[in-house]
C-alpha cells in the first residue's frame, strides 16, 4: 500500500476504538448496491523504479527538438536556483496561506512578487495569480464590466493583434454574461489597428496586446487614448518580458492602461507542453475591489511587528460566494513563487538583457530567412521576439519537413509562419535552421524533404 | 528576518551568471521603449538563494507538519512524481510543438483520461480545467449548453446546498444563472421534501458533493438523483471529496452527469502553496459533444497506437477552450504518475484508510469530550467538530483553538466553514498519516481545552510562529499591497 | 563578476576604510615579479545558460547504454527524496559539524547513520564515513595494525576474492608504513580460500571480501575462526546491500569480524562515474579509539535535553596532529546523509527486496547466458549478485561489440567476464543482452560483430 | 523535535512505494545467511521525508547563514554546479564503463585538468584524491618516490611551521616521514634561520600554505624555496588557501614542485555538511613520472579529439591509485561547472574581492576595538583577530563568542586555530559575502564585546539553538554512537 504507514496492528487498534469490526463497516451507510468490487480500469500498482524507468523512456521518446515555437510561450533559460527553491517541500506542500503566522514564507513572497509584477507593468496593484494569460483575459474582461458602470453595452473591443486563442477563452468563461467580443479593423500593411476607428457604442473596454499575436508593435499610446475617450477602459495583455524593453501598459497613452494581464510564463517557468504557467493582473488602484483572486497585503502582528495575510477576501468566492468577483479559489500560487525569484535572480537588468538579446536573435533569423527564395516578412515595421513571415510552399508541409529533421519551425498561421528565437539560441541553431529549410524549399516534393 | 528582497537592493548589483553576455541595443522605435527603471530588486544569486530559503522555512507544509484541512486532503505528495513530470523531455516540450514530437507525453495524457473514467464511472474526461472552480465553470457550461442544444432555453437555476463550497455558487453566478440554496437536514443529508420544492421547469442543474463537506455520505443520494433528472436538470458532482470513495463507490454510478476532480486533492499533485491545481471534468454520456477542448484520442496506426488532439471542428458542440493551451499539462504528469504508483488496489484503500483515520480521529476526539457536528453518523474522510459549548462556556472559538494549534505545531484544521455549523472545525487527516501522528494530535486539542478550563486564553496565540496575530483589519483598511521605497 | 555581490560604491567605500586606493594595493605584499596578469588557460566565463547548454550536451553525448557492469559499483534504483532531501541547502551547503549546537541536523543524521550501519554490520560502533571503499581497507588495515598491538610483523592476508584495486589502494596509502599484504592461495574450483592454509608468522589480519570480487560466496566463518586461533583480526569487506542476505560481519565465526569496511555507493549514491562515493567502516567496541575518522556521540545540554556532537576528537588529526589515527579530515558527509535516508526510506524488508531481486535477476541471466555455446561459469557455488563467466571468444572483443550496441556487457577479468544484473533490470533487458550476445558469438570477425 | 527515525519505528511499516515486487526466497546456502533481522527503521515515506527535511532545518548552512570560517572558503555553491553534475548521463555513467560510452564526461575531466595546471602553474594533474587530506598523502608519497628514484634514500623528515593544517604533520606520518615543526616569526612569516638550521641531507621536503593560515602572504617565499631547493628536498604547497591567491600567483611560480587544491573551497564544490571533497594534485616537472591514476589523456583521432585513460603501464613509476575509481568525479564535474561559469576573469576576481572583503572586515573590527594577530599584516583572504586581552579582562574567550554569534544568526569564526595564536578567531569571508553582511556581522561582534563589558557571561550561549551548549566531556566518558533500543 503505497504512502499508506498503517501496520496491521494500527488497523486493528483503530477499529476496536472507532467500534467497527472492518473498515467495509465504514461504508456501510453507503447504499450497497452502488459498491463497487474492482477497478478494471485501472493497471496495477508500479513501484518507483518502474514507474520511473516508464517516464524516462517516455519523455525521451521524442527527442530533444530545436524549437522555434512562440505563440504565446517561449522557451528561456531558467536559472537552476528557481526550481530547486521553488521546490523546497515547504514551498511546494504548503496550502493555501489562510493560516497566515504558519505560511508567511508563501505571503511575503507573494507581497514581493506583487510588488515587482507592479512595478514591471507600472500599475498600482496585483493579485497573487490567475491560472493563464488567456483566463486572464476572460477575468479582466468580467472586471471591466464590473468596474466601467457606465457602459452597459457588455461589448468589449479588441485590438486587431489579441491573440485568438486568448479571444475563444475570454468567449467560453466570459460569455454567458452578456458580454460580446469585437475585432477592430486591421491595417494591412503592418498589422496592427486600422488608421480610422470607430468605438461604436459605450464600449466597455478595449483589449491591446503588445507585441501583437503575429509579432508586430501596435502604437499603444493613440489606442489607448482613443479607448478612454469613448468611455472605454483599457485592458493590456502584455508579454512581461517585453517589459524590460517596451513601454509598460501603464504609461500607455495620456492616462495609461487600467488593467494589464498577460502570460507569466516567460518568467521561469518551464514550457511544459502548455502549463502549469501563470496569469498576471495588475490595475490601477481604484479598480482593486473589482479585481479576482488572492491578494496579499502588508500589516502588522500583536507586538507591532511587520507581517503578511491574505486581505480584501470579501471580494473572493469563499465570504461572497455567489456574488463573488471570480469563482477562482486555487490559483497557480507556486508558479508565482518561481516567477519571484527568476525575477530577484534576473533583476530589472538582467531581464534587459534577457530581451535584447531575444530580439538580436530573432533579427538575426529574420533577416537570414528573408535572404532565401520566397521568404519575406508578413508585416512592416518593428519587432519583439517573434514575426510572422510568408513562405511560397505551403506551411504544414514545410513545417513537417522540418519536423522530420527536428527542428519545429514556428507556429502555423495558415498563411504565414509566425517563428521566434529567443536568447537559448545560438548563431549555430540560427544557421541550422536557415540552411535546413534552404534544402527543404529546394526540394520539389516536400514529403520527401 | 522580515526583511523584503527590495531592502537587499544596491545599485548595480547582480546575479552575473544569469545574464547572457551583453548586447547592443535594441531595434525598437522611440515611441514604444520603455524609459522609466523598474524597481526590481538588484541583488546578488547567493542573496537570492538565501532570502527565499529563509522565507520558505516560514510556512507550514506536509514535509513539516501535519495539516487537517478538511475539504483539502494535504496528504503526501510523492517526491518521484515532481521529478518525474520535470523530466527534460517533459518539461522543455512546447505546447504547439507537433504531436509527432509528442506521443510520450500524449500517452500519459491518454491514460490519464481512461484511468480518471475508470475510477469516477464517467464516459468521457477533459484534462483542461486548471483547477476545481474552473471545472465547476466547464460543468455548469456544458449543463447549459446540454439544456441549449434541446432548446430547453429556460432553465437558468442551479440548486446548491446551503454546505457547498463557495465556489459552488460563485461559479453558477459566473455562468449567467440564478443560484437556489438548498438546506441540508438534520443528520446531514439533503433535505428531500425541500429539493422537491426546489427543483421545476428552470431548474438547470443541481451541484453536490457526496460525501459532503458535511463529512458524510449523502444516504438519500439515488432519490436525489432521481427528482432532479425527473424535473429535467442534470447532477454536477463536485469531486473536490474523491478521496473519500475513490475505488468504492462513482459519481457515475450514483447518477451524475459531470463531474470535476481536484487531481491536487485526491491524486496528490501538491498545492504550491495556493497552487497550481487541476479541475479535469468527466461527463456521462449526455455531455459527450459538450465537452471542453483539447482532449487526446488515440488509434492506431501501422499496429502501433498514436495519439494525437480531437480536432475543435470534430466537437463542434464544445464549450470551447479554457486555458491558452491544454490546462496545467505538469500537473497531469504529476497526478498520471501517482495513480500508477497508487494502482488498481491502491485506489480503493487511499479511500479505505483516508475513511479509517477520519473515523478513528473522530471517535478519539468524541472521547476525549468534544462535540461532534453529526455524531450519529459516520465519517466519511473527514468529520466536524463544533465547538459551540467551549465558545459559550470557556471563551475558546474554532479560531482559538486554530491558532493555539499552530503553537503545537499541527497545522490548523479548516475553521468556519461548512457556514451552518457553528465554530466548526472540519478535519481531514488523509491516508498518509500514521496513528501516532493522529494520537499526539489527539492529545494537543486534550491540552488545549484543558489549559482553557483552567482559564487560559488563546486570544493572542500563536506564540512560537515567525509573527503573533496578525491585524487583518488593518490590512484591509490600509491596504499595503505592494513596496514602494520610501521618497 | 559571477557570485560578487560588489558595487561600484561598495569597492570605494570599503577600500577606503582599508586605507587602500586600490584592490591591487592589498597584494603589496607578495613579491612583484610573481604576479601574473592573465590567465590563458582558462577559457572566458560563460552564463549559467551556455554552461547548462554544454553539460548537457556532454551528458547525451555517450547515450544511455545498458549495463550490466558491476565490480565494485551497482546500478540500483534511488528513490526521488533521497537527493531531494540530501540537497536541501541546509545538507548541502552546511560545513563539518564543528559547531555542534548549530549542526544538529547533520549529527543526529550521522548519529542515525552509524546505528543503522551497526545494525547492519552487526558490529558496535561506527564512525562517519571513509572516502571509499578501497581506501577504507587500507585505513582497517593501519587500524589493525595499532589494535593488534602483539602481532609485530606488518603482514596483512587477503582471502583470494579481495577486490585487486582495492589491495593496489591499500598498498598504495598503508605500504609506506612497513605493511605488507600477502594472499591467501585459492581452490580453483570454487574461487575462495584453498582448504590448506598456512597463516605463517604471527599476522595483523586477514580481509575477507564476501562476496568475493569474482562473484563467489566465501566460507566466512571457516575463515574468520582460523584468524582468530593464529592471532590475526579479521577485517571484512562487505557490500552492505548483500548484508540484507548474508550473514552479517559481526556474526561470523565464533567471535565475529573484528573489523568492516566497504564501499557504501549501493545504498542510494549514484554511479557517477566512481565517485563521489563512501567508505563505511564499524568495528567492535574495544577497536573504537583506534578508529580513523569523526565519530558523532549523544549526549546532554545545559538543561539536560539530548542533543549530538562529534566526539572522540583526541583521535583526529585537528588535535592529535602527527599521532593522529590518520589524517582523513574532509569526509563523504553528504553521501552518508543520502545513504541514510535511503536506509530510513527502504527499511530492511526494502533492503531485502531489492537485494533478492537482485539476486535472482542475475540468477536468470547466469541460467540464459550459460545456455549459449561456449559460455559456462568460472567458479561453482552460489552467489549475491555478480558472477564470473567465461566465453570461449576474447572477452575485450566481445565487449566491444556489444559496446558499440549500446549494451556494457560486464567486467573485462581478463580471463573472464564478470557481469551482474541489480534489480533495475528487467526480464526484457536480461533477454535483449542474451540474445545479442548470441548474435555477437555467431559473428566470424568480432571487429563486424 | 530530537526523536529518532528509530522512535517513528513501527513493525511492519513501509514506504511501500520503494520496494520492487516482491520476489521468493534466495538460492544462498543456510550457512551463510542472515537469521536476524537488523532494527533499520520500518517507517512510511512521509515519515521518512518530514524528519529529514525538519533535520536539515536545524543546521547551519552557506544558503541560510554567513559562514565566515577560516581556512574553510565556505562561499556561495551555485545551484547550477549540482544540477549539471547530475544530468542522468553523468550520474548514470558506471565507473568501468568503456570511454566509448564516456568521451563527453572525459572531456570535461580532461579541461578541468587543463585549467587546474593553468592556475597554479604546475606540469600535470591528476584529479584522484578524494580531499585535501588525500591530496597531501599523495603529495608526500610522490616526494618520496621522487628520492627513492635517485637514490637518495635517508630522507625522511618533513617540515612543518607550526601554523600548519593538522592534516600536514599527520599525513607526514602516515607516509612513515618523520615531522620537523618549524617556528613562526613574529611578523607571521617564516623564521628563515630556523629553516636553514632545519634543513639538511635528511630533508625530503616542507609543507607549507601561503598564504598561511595565519592569514598573511609570507613574504620570503623565494628564499625559502631556494633554501629548501638547495637542501636536496621539495616543496610542498598545501592549496587550501588558493581562493587568496588564484590568477594573481601560482604556486609553481613560487617554486612549489606539488600542491594538493581543495576544490571544495576555492572551486566552490558544496562541503556538504562534512564532504565529499576533491583535492586534486598538481605537479612540477620533477614529479609528473609519479602522479597517482587514473589520469585523463586528450589525442586527435580521425580530426577529432579522443579521450581515454593513460594506462597503469604507461606510468609505471606512479604512486599508484588512491580510490577504487577515479576519484569524486560528480565533484569534479561540479568544479568544472564551476571554473567555466567564473571564466579567466573571474578567476582573478574572486582572490581580488576574496582578499577586499579579508581586508575590510579586518580593519573594521580592528577599528571597533579588536585586536589583530598581525596588525602590520595585510590580511590575505582571512586574518586573526585574537581575544587574549577579552579573555583576562572580561572573561569572554574566543568559545564564548563563536558561541554567541550563533545567536546573531552567524556560524563561528574557525576558533582556537591556528594553535600558536591565543584565544583566536580566524575569519574568512569569502568574496561572496555582500558589505552589508559584513558590516552586520561587525555590529554583531561590536555587540557581544559590549554586553561582556556591561558584565554579561556567554558561558551558557547559544540560547536560541535547537539545543543549548552541549556536554563534550559526558560525550567522549559516556560514549553513546548508536541507538540501541531499551530491552
Ligand atoms: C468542496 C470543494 N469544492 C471545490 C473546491 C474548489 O477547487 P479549486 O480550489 O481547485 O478551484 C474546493 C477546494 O478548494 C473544495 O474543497
Ligand atoms: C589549511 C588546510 N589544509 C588542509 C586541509 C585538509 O583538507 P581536507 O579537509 O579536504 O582533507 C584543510 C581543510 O580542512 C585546510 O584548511
Amino acid at each position: 500500500m503505497p504512502f499508506i504507514p498503517h501496520t496491521e496492528d494500527d488497523t486493528r487498534e483503530m477499529l476496536a476504538a472507532i467500534g467497527a469490526s472492518s473498515i467495509d463497516d465504514l461504508f456501510d451507510e453507503i447504499p450497497q448496491q452502488l459498491l463497487i468490487r474492482s477497478l478494471d480500469g485501472v493497471p496495477p500498482a508500479l513501484s518507483e523504479m518502474e514507474i520511473s524507468r516508464l517516464m524516462r523512456e517516455r519523455a525521451a521518446q521524442d527527442g530533444a527538438p530545436l524549437c522555434f515555437i512562440g505563440a504565446g510561450a517561449y522557451e528561456h533559460h531558467i536559472p537552476q536556483a528557481v526550481w530547486d527553491i521553488a521546490t523546497r517541500g515547504e514551498y511546494y506542500s504548503a496550502y493555501t496561506p489562510y493560516q497566515a503566522e504558519a505560511s508567511q514564507g508563501t505571503l511575503q513572497t507573494i507581497y514581493e512578487y506583487q510588488t515587482m509584477i507592479t512595478e514591471l507593468t507600472g500599475l498600482d496593484v496585483s493579485n497573487a495569480s490567475l491560472y493563464d494569460g488567456a483566463s486572464g483575459l476572460a477575468e479582466a474582461s468580467l472586471m471591466a464590466v464590473r468596474s466601467n458602470r457606465k457602459a452597459k453595452s457588455g461589448r468589449i473591443l479588441l485590438a486587431p493583434g489579441v491573440n485568438p486563442n486568448y479571444e475563444k477563452v475570454a468567449v467560453a468563461i466570459a460569455g454567458s454574461q452578456n458580454i460580446t467580443f469585437e475585432r477592430l479593423p486591421m491595417n494591412a500593411v503592418t498589422g496592427n489597428a486600422a488608421d480610422q476607428l470607430d468605438a461604436g457604442t459605450s464600449p466597455v473596454a478595449l483589449v491591446i496586446q503588445q507585441p501583437s499575436f503575429p509579432g508586430t508593435l501596435e502604437d499603444v499610446d493613440r489606442l489607448t487614448d482613443w479607448a478612454h475617450e469613448n468611455g472605454a477602459l483599457v485592458i493590456a495583455v502584455v508579454n512581461p518580458l517585453s517589459l524590460a524593453l517596451l513601454k509598460a501598459p501603464g504609461s500607455w497613452g495620456t492616462k495609461g492602461a487600467d488593467i494589464a494581464v498577460g502570460e507569466g510564463q516567460p518568467l521561469g517557468i518551464p514550457l511544459s507542453s502548455g502549463g502549469p504557467y501563470f496569469g498576471f493582473m495588475t490595475c490601477r488602484q481604484e479598480h482593486v475591489r473589482q479585481m479576482p483572486g488572492r491578494i496579499v497585503g502588508r500589516t502588522t502582528d500583536l507586538e507591532d511587528n511587520p507581517g503578511f495575510t491574505l486581505t480584501l477576501q470579501a471580494r473572493e468566492q469563499h465570504i461572497r460566494r455567489s456574488k463573488a468577483t471570480s469563482n477562482i479559489c486555487t490559483n497557480q500560487g507556486l508558479m508565482v513563487t518561481a516567477a519571484t525569484i527568476y525575477m530577484a535572480l534576473l533583476g530589472f537588468e538582467g531581464l534587459r538583457q534577457v530581451a535584447l538579446r531575444a530580439q538580436q536573435n530573432t533579427a538575426l533569423l529574420i533577416s537570414k530567412l528573408t535572404e532565401l527564395p520566397g521568404v519575406r516578412r508578413l508585416y512592416e515595421g518593428p519587432h519583439f521576439h517573434e514575426v510572422s513571415i510568408r513562405l511560397d510552399r505551403p506551411i504544414a508541409a514545410v513545417l513537417d519537413a522540418l519536423a522530420r529533421r527536428d527542428i519545429l519551425g514556428g507556429y502555423d498561421l495558415g498563411d504565414a509562419l509566425l517563428v521566434c528565437a529567443t536568447e537559448t539560441k545560438t548563431e549555430v541553431d540560427i544557421d541550422l535552421y536557415v540552411d535546413t529549410l534552404r534544402d527543404i524549399l529546394a526540394t520539389r516534393d516536400l514529403r520527401r524533404a | 528576518m522580515k526583511t523584503l528582497i527590495f531592502e537587499k537592493s544596491r545599485n548595480g548589483r547582480r546575479a552575473f551568471a544569469q545574464a547572457p553576455s551583453s548586447v547592443d541595443d535594441a531595434a525598437i522605435p522611440e515611441a514604444l521603449r520603455r524609459k522609466d527603471t523598474p524597481r526590481l530588486p538588484e541583488v546578488s544569486e547567493l542573496q537570492v538563494v538565501r532570502h527565499y530559503t529563509r522565507l520558505s522555512r516560514q510556512n507550514f507544509s506536509i514535509d513539516t507538519q501535519f495539516y487537517p484541512l478538511g475539504s483539502c486532503t494535504m496528504k503526501y505528495n510523492p517526491r518521484a512524481c515532481n521529478s518525474l513530470a520535470l523530466l527534460p523531455g517533459f518539461a522543455g516540450r512546447h505546447p504547439l510543438g507537433p504531436v509527432s514530437h509528442g506521443q510520450g507525453f500524449l500517452a500519459c495524457m491518454y491514460e490519464l483520461q481512461e484511468m480518471l473514467k475508470a475510477v469516477t464511472g464517467m464516459q468521457g474526461v477533459s484534462l483542461t480545467p486548471m483547477a476545481g472552480a474552473q471545472g465547476e465553470l466547464a460543468g455548469v457550461l456544458m449543463i447549459q449548453a446540454y439544456h441549449k442544444a434541446r432548446g430547453d432555453l429556460e432553465r437558468n437555476e442551479i440548486i446548491v446546498p446551503d454546505a457547498a463550497h463557495g465556489t459552488n455558487p460563485a461559479t453558477a453566478t459566473m455562468c449567467g444563472c440564478v443560484v437556489r440554496e438548498l438546506p441540508t437536514g438534520s443528520d446531514g443529508d439533503i433535505d428531500i421534501a425541500a429539493l422537491k420544492a426546489a427543483v421545476g421547469p428552470k431548474t438547470a442543474g443541481i451541484m453536490l458533493t457526496n460525501p459532503s463537506t458535511l463529512g458524510v455520505f449523502d444516504r438519500g443520494i439515488v432519490e436525489v438523483a432521481k427528482i432532479v433528472h425527473d424535473a429535467g436538470g442534470l447532477l454536477y458532482y463536485d469531486g473536490a471529496n474523491l478521496n473519500a470513495i475513490c475505488g468504492k463507490v462513482r459519481p457515475g454510478d450514483m447518477g451524475f452527469d459531470v463531474i470535476h476532480m481536484n487531481l491536487h486533492k485526491t491524486f496528490s499533485t501538491p498545492h504550491g502553496g495556493g497552487g497550481p491545481g487541476s479541475g479535469a471534468v468527466g461527463v456521462g454520456s449526455r455531455l459527450l459533444p459538450f465537452m471542453p477542448i483539447p482532449i487526446v484520442r488515440a488509434t492506431e496506426r501501422d499496429g502501433a497506437t498514436w495519439y494525437d488532439w480531437i480536432a475543435e471542428d470534430e466537437l463542434p458542440q464544445s464549450i470551447g477552450r479554457l486555458s491558452g493551451f491544454m490546462g496545467n499539462a505538469g500537473v497531469l504528469l504529476r497526478a498520471y504518475v501517482y495513480m500508477r504508483m497508487v494502482g488498481r488496489d491502491g485506489m480503493r484503500r487511499l479511500a479505505e484508510y483516508a475513511t479509517l483515520n477520519a473515523n478513528y480521529l473522530q471517535a478519539r476526539l468524541r472521547d476525549v469530550g468534544f462535540q461532534l457536528a453529526f455524531p450519529k453518523r459516520r465519517a466519511s474522510h473527514e468529520f466536524i467538530v463544533t465547538l459551540k459549548h467551549e465558545a459559550r462556556e470557556i471563551n475558546l472559538t474554532a479560531m482559538d483553538v486554530a491558532k493555539a494549534l499552530l503553537d503545537h505545531n499541527y497545522h490548523a484544521p479548516t475553521t468556519y466553514f461548512p457556514l451552518l455549523v457553528p465554530e466548526c472545525l472540519l478535519i481531514e487527516p488523509t491516508e498518509t498519516e500514521s496513528k501516532e501522528t493522529l494520537d499526539n494530535f489527539v492529545a494537543a486539542m486534550t491540552a488545549i481545552v484543558t489549559e482553557a478550563k483552567g482559564g487560559k486564553s488563546f486570544k493572542e496565540a500563536p506564540y512560537t510562529m515567525p509573527v503573533r496575530r496578525l491585524d487583518d483589519v488593518k490590512a484591509a483598511r490600509q491596504l499595503d499591497l505592494a513596496f514602494r521605497p520610501p521618497g
